[in-house]
């Protein structure tokens, strides 16, 4: 076997097709990459410079490209191992299974499917945890798991963070990572959940209890417009997608090239809506910075 | 009495209505008594009706929902409501007539009532962007109503979007953050606020501004987490199959109904809203009076409470 | 004498200059036209469509055009018995003087020509009244003392009234008419009067009390940027000229020609910030509606 | 000590300077001893610079607020705070690059730090708008400010602007409301604002971040309700005549102290601040250090009463 055919070939964002007959608009929905972007094979290929690097190396450099800078995608729990203190995470709330609430045709086979790949139980993984010593609630999305959607149990699983750091006044994080928007296959119940997480929010706000974002590659769609752009700080990791509505569906509706850049983390940072951007290896010194600040882990 | 446009099942239903008129006119002109002939036929026609109508499918009433006359927000307003008076501005960016909001009387009591307006014909289609608001009118909306609560005044929202608008500008403006801080403030107003989908409850956009403390779909209304045609796309790529979508997503009141996700459903005349927008009209006014006097006694902190308490219930989901 | 002459040929704005050399930002003056608006011949001739129209019929129409709907500026007492229940003002804080605290060229001779012009003291009258039988706190500026700019006396005078009717929880509206902002001759003292006047109406946000703010042709700069635009309620006038900083001056630092429109009531009412415009006509049944709505005068 | 850069009235100073500066040079490679000739050319330079800079014009001082090396916000933050952390954006429409604010620590304690940023070379002064804010600039202002109010944190706002942006887009995006929200809601932030104008305070654009508890002043800044050219062009159609319009407006540091509108003057190094950076933070640090103290212990409620007060004394007038 040629020595290619290790790689994995994974597109950065998947090719825009020529416009086709555009559904009326307010579809939420995002393109789909054939593949999640992890890196599992001993060579990976950078969706960003097209340098094949060995897997170990990249990991060790948090999945970023050491030649372009391109931040892989990476799920929940490497996430939560960079972020927080070695063996501080305990997980929430981990008993909460979605259902097929609406018989919806397929639902509880890609579920299956999408816990056996990405060897969690939903698009979400939340609990407690240290940072640089410092106690936070934290909640990580995972892109794998059916493009980070939201159905009941991801928006049941955030409400019970944000209610739980209200009861205990911890500073709360959620990394958000969801391409998917507001989980289809569960209808109008994963619409709720944005109102619901929001209104968690609400209270949370009301509390003075600080509430950090993290925006990552790709959050979209429901996801984007709830708990992800409610932060006090909102952060985005370089080069992310985001946005509201996917830029495909855009592309039919206006029959227009979308401008370059359209929707990156940069287009958040200059059109208003992000704090900052920050590179993944700043962004556990940086959020260890933004609590102190808020006189988590007892001030400077 | 189809209103000048027919949707395909209600074909038969509108030539037999025609025949009747055709009769009935012919009869006044002659100077005839054709009562007998007549009443016999116009029994078949009701009967025809409720056949039909009563066993829609899911995309049939997305159909009505859609009706070209059903009747817009302006045009429940005047029905429902005294002495409107529009407020315009987001006081920041520009004023969205998608998204129409002002002051009104209803039975005596002032609201501040807000929804999107969907254009009649082709020019105020166009100058209302079809009813899809931009991130500036889910602003103005937040504003009215936070100059509601600042005046202790109940907010009545009326619901009929397509959904939020896909397009660059939208974006720009940052429409995700606009309907996040709509969830997210509206959840905390202290003041009545009673929802209403008269029409199309399309995604993240009808949700913008469909927190409160009751929501209502009118019979025939639909809400949803995407369009039929968007479902189609991604299930079956194939967006003609938007009838099967509809099915599937389980988006009619009924349903939602079912799931705790409106608190009623408002009847339509018998055929959509658009055969007697003023029959729809109080039956809508009926329900929200009702649903207000009772707000009306709760504190604010209460109402809040209980709104929280109300919106924590949705979703579905087991335990491993 | 010929007719013609009778006829006061007054601009509707003043003519805009060719391009000089423009001072740096931040000039906040306006264009100031020569002679004031308000009609005192027999004739006067409409700045709108040119017509010539026997006075008293134009005051018997309001000041406004009865052929092209042209609002003529008009002045403080004329505006208080237009809106007003006859007779029910009731004037405040009359013996507020202003003074020369800067030594200001040639400001005292200002002062007492614009008093003897226009009869009044300052560039502002405040009391109280009732309007349609609701009792009210009113303000209405002077376009006609020089050019209704704000020295420490409209602000002082503003500010008396905001507390005025948060003592007494009236409702307050003022006629906003300055194009000469904050005004030069008192210098940063005037600029002050913005912050105080500000600081007085969120004092009246925090109890709850409707402020509807009418904005008439001109105001603009310190007015314009202070309690002028903070209205719960704001309604233009039609065809007024509406901003903070002069097109002249923009004009004159972009060196281009300004868009059509640029600062009407119609341009503020697109770009969100008016309510309404409301014709003179029905601007006193308006704001009853408005009060009434804010159960003023007992309801519907 | 020109620093490039030499304003018509200290020429002769600063060519004195540059003398002493090759005497020196010629002295170090030469190995020579120079220091007897070179003590009474250094006392000469200090007494012109003394005989200069106390009789300045106020047109003069106002050209050291403006002079091109003056330092700019981000300079005096560095100087002044640790660990500052720029935050973007007005969650509306747009990051504006001309005002920055964020968060930093002052001696221990966390800070919310605004101010307009001038840029130091063309490129980025292109890039900043000169420090000219848009709309979105004071409402990203509001913005940070609301935020320290939830959080507690005190707030820090230097100002050194011409004035507000006179452009059509400003107009637009509305920008004299803009200005207006920001001093009706800074009155009532429950938190200690301290401001300091620290170059040019020009006109509405200088007061939209300038409500607060204390406001300072440096030496040479000036805090104007109208340019001295805008001024001269209206007084005497001519702006050349700034000179004279500088004099008219009294508004040096010393003027707005006796007006009661600041509350101090911070001195600057001689010749102005941008002859020794370092040293003018240094004072400017121990001032709001010096306030912040007094500020902290006094509750929210009583803040806002106070600032109130403290507003509502200024103006002069007589009564008849
Ligand atoms: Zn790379
Ligand atoms: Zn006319």
């Amino acid at each position: 076997m040629p020595l290619k055919e290790l790689f994995n070939t994974k597109p950065k964002y998947v090719t825009i097709k020529p416009p086709t007959p555009a559904p009326p608009g307010g579809v939420e929905t995002v393109e789909r990459p054939e593949k999640k972007e992890i890196p599992d094979g001993l060579w990976t290929k950078c969706g960003g410079c097209g340098q094949t690097i060995y897997t170990k190396d990249l990991a060790k450099n948090l999945f970023v490209c050491p030649r372009c800078d391109h931040h892989f995608r990476i799920g929940a729990r490497e996430r939560i191992n960079q972020l927080l203190d070695e063996g501080s995470f305990s997980e929430l709330f981990a008993d909460l299974r979605s259902v097929d609430p609406l018989g919806f045709p397929d639902y509880p086979a890609k579920l299956k499917r999408a816990q056996q790949e990405s060897g969690l139980s939903e698009a979400i993984l939340v609990g407690t945890g240290k940072l640089e010593g410092i106690p936070l609630g934290l909640g990580v999305m995972d892109a794998n798991f059916m493009m980070g959607s939201m159905g009941s149990v991801v928006g049941e699983k955030v409400t019970r963070l944000i209610e739980y750091c209200l009861e205990t006044r911890l500073p709360l994080v959620i990394v958000a990572a969801g391409g998917g928007g507001a989980r289809m296959q569960e209808g109008v119940l994963s619409l709720m959940q944005m109102a619901k997480t929001s209104a968690a929010l609400g209270r949370l706000g009301l509390a003075g209890i600080l509430y950090i974002s993290v925006l990552t590659d790709p959050t979209m769609g429901g996801v984007f417009a709830s708990f992800a752009t409610l932060g006090d700080i909102i952060i985005c990791e370089p080069g992310a997608l985001l946005g509201f509505t996917g830029p495909r569906v855009i592309q039919q509706t206006i029959r227009q090239t979308l401008p370059p850049g359209f929707q990156s983390s940069k287009f958040q940072l200059e059109h208003g809506l992000a704090d900052m951007i920050v590179h993944r290896r700043e962004l556990r010194s940086t959020i260890a910075r933004l609590l102190r600040f808020h006189h988590y882990g007892g001030g400077a | 009495m189809g209103n000048g446009y027919t949707l395909e099942f209600e074909k038969k239903l509108v030539e037999l209505e025609k025949k009747i008129e055709e009769l009935k006119r012919y009869a006044e002109e002659k100077g005839l008594d054709m009562a007998e002939e007549i009443a016999p036929l116009e029994r078949r026609a009701q009967e025809l009706a409720r056949e039909i109508y009563s066993h829609l499918e899911p995309w049939q009433r997305v159909l009505i929902a859609r009706h070209p006359k059903r009747p817009t927000f302006l045009e429940l307003v005047s029905f429902i409501f005294q002495d409107f008076l529009e407020l315009h501005g987001d006081r920041n960016f520009r004023d969205d007539p998608a998204m129409v909001g002002g002051l009104a009387w209803l039975d005596g009591r002032a609201v501040t009532v807000i929804g999107e307006q969907k254009g009649r014909d082709t020019k105020e289609n166009l100058a209302r962007n079809f009813g899809l608001p931009h991130p500036e009118g889910y602003r103005k909306a937040l504003r009215l109503m936070q100059q509601a609560a600042k005046f202790g005044r109940p907010i009545i929202s009326f619901i009929d979007v397509v959904g939020a608008y896909p397009g660059i500008e939208a974006e720009e403006r940052g429409q995700g953050e606009a309907i996040a801080r709509n969830l997210r403030e509206m959840s905390i107003l202290p003041v009545p606020i009673i929802a209403v989908i008269t029409g199309e409850g399309g995604s993240g956009g009808a949700l913008a501004t469909g927190v409160g403390d009751r929501l209502y779909m009118l019979e025939h209304a639909y809400y949803s987490v995407i369009s039929p045609e968007g479902c189609a796309s991604i299930l079956w790529k194939d967006a003609t199959k938007a009838p099967e979508a509809a099915k599937a997503l389980k988006f009619n009141a009924e349903d939602l109904l079912a799931f705790g996700v409106i608190d009623g459903i408002i009847p339509e005349p018998l055929g959509g809203a658009h055969r007697d927008p003023a029959q729809t009209a109080a039956n809508i006014k009926r329900t929200i009076v009702a649903a207000l006097e009772e707000l009306v006694k709760i504190p604010g902190s209460m109402l809040v409470e209980e709104r929280y308490r109300r919106l924590r219930r949705l979703g579905v989901y087991g335990t491993s």
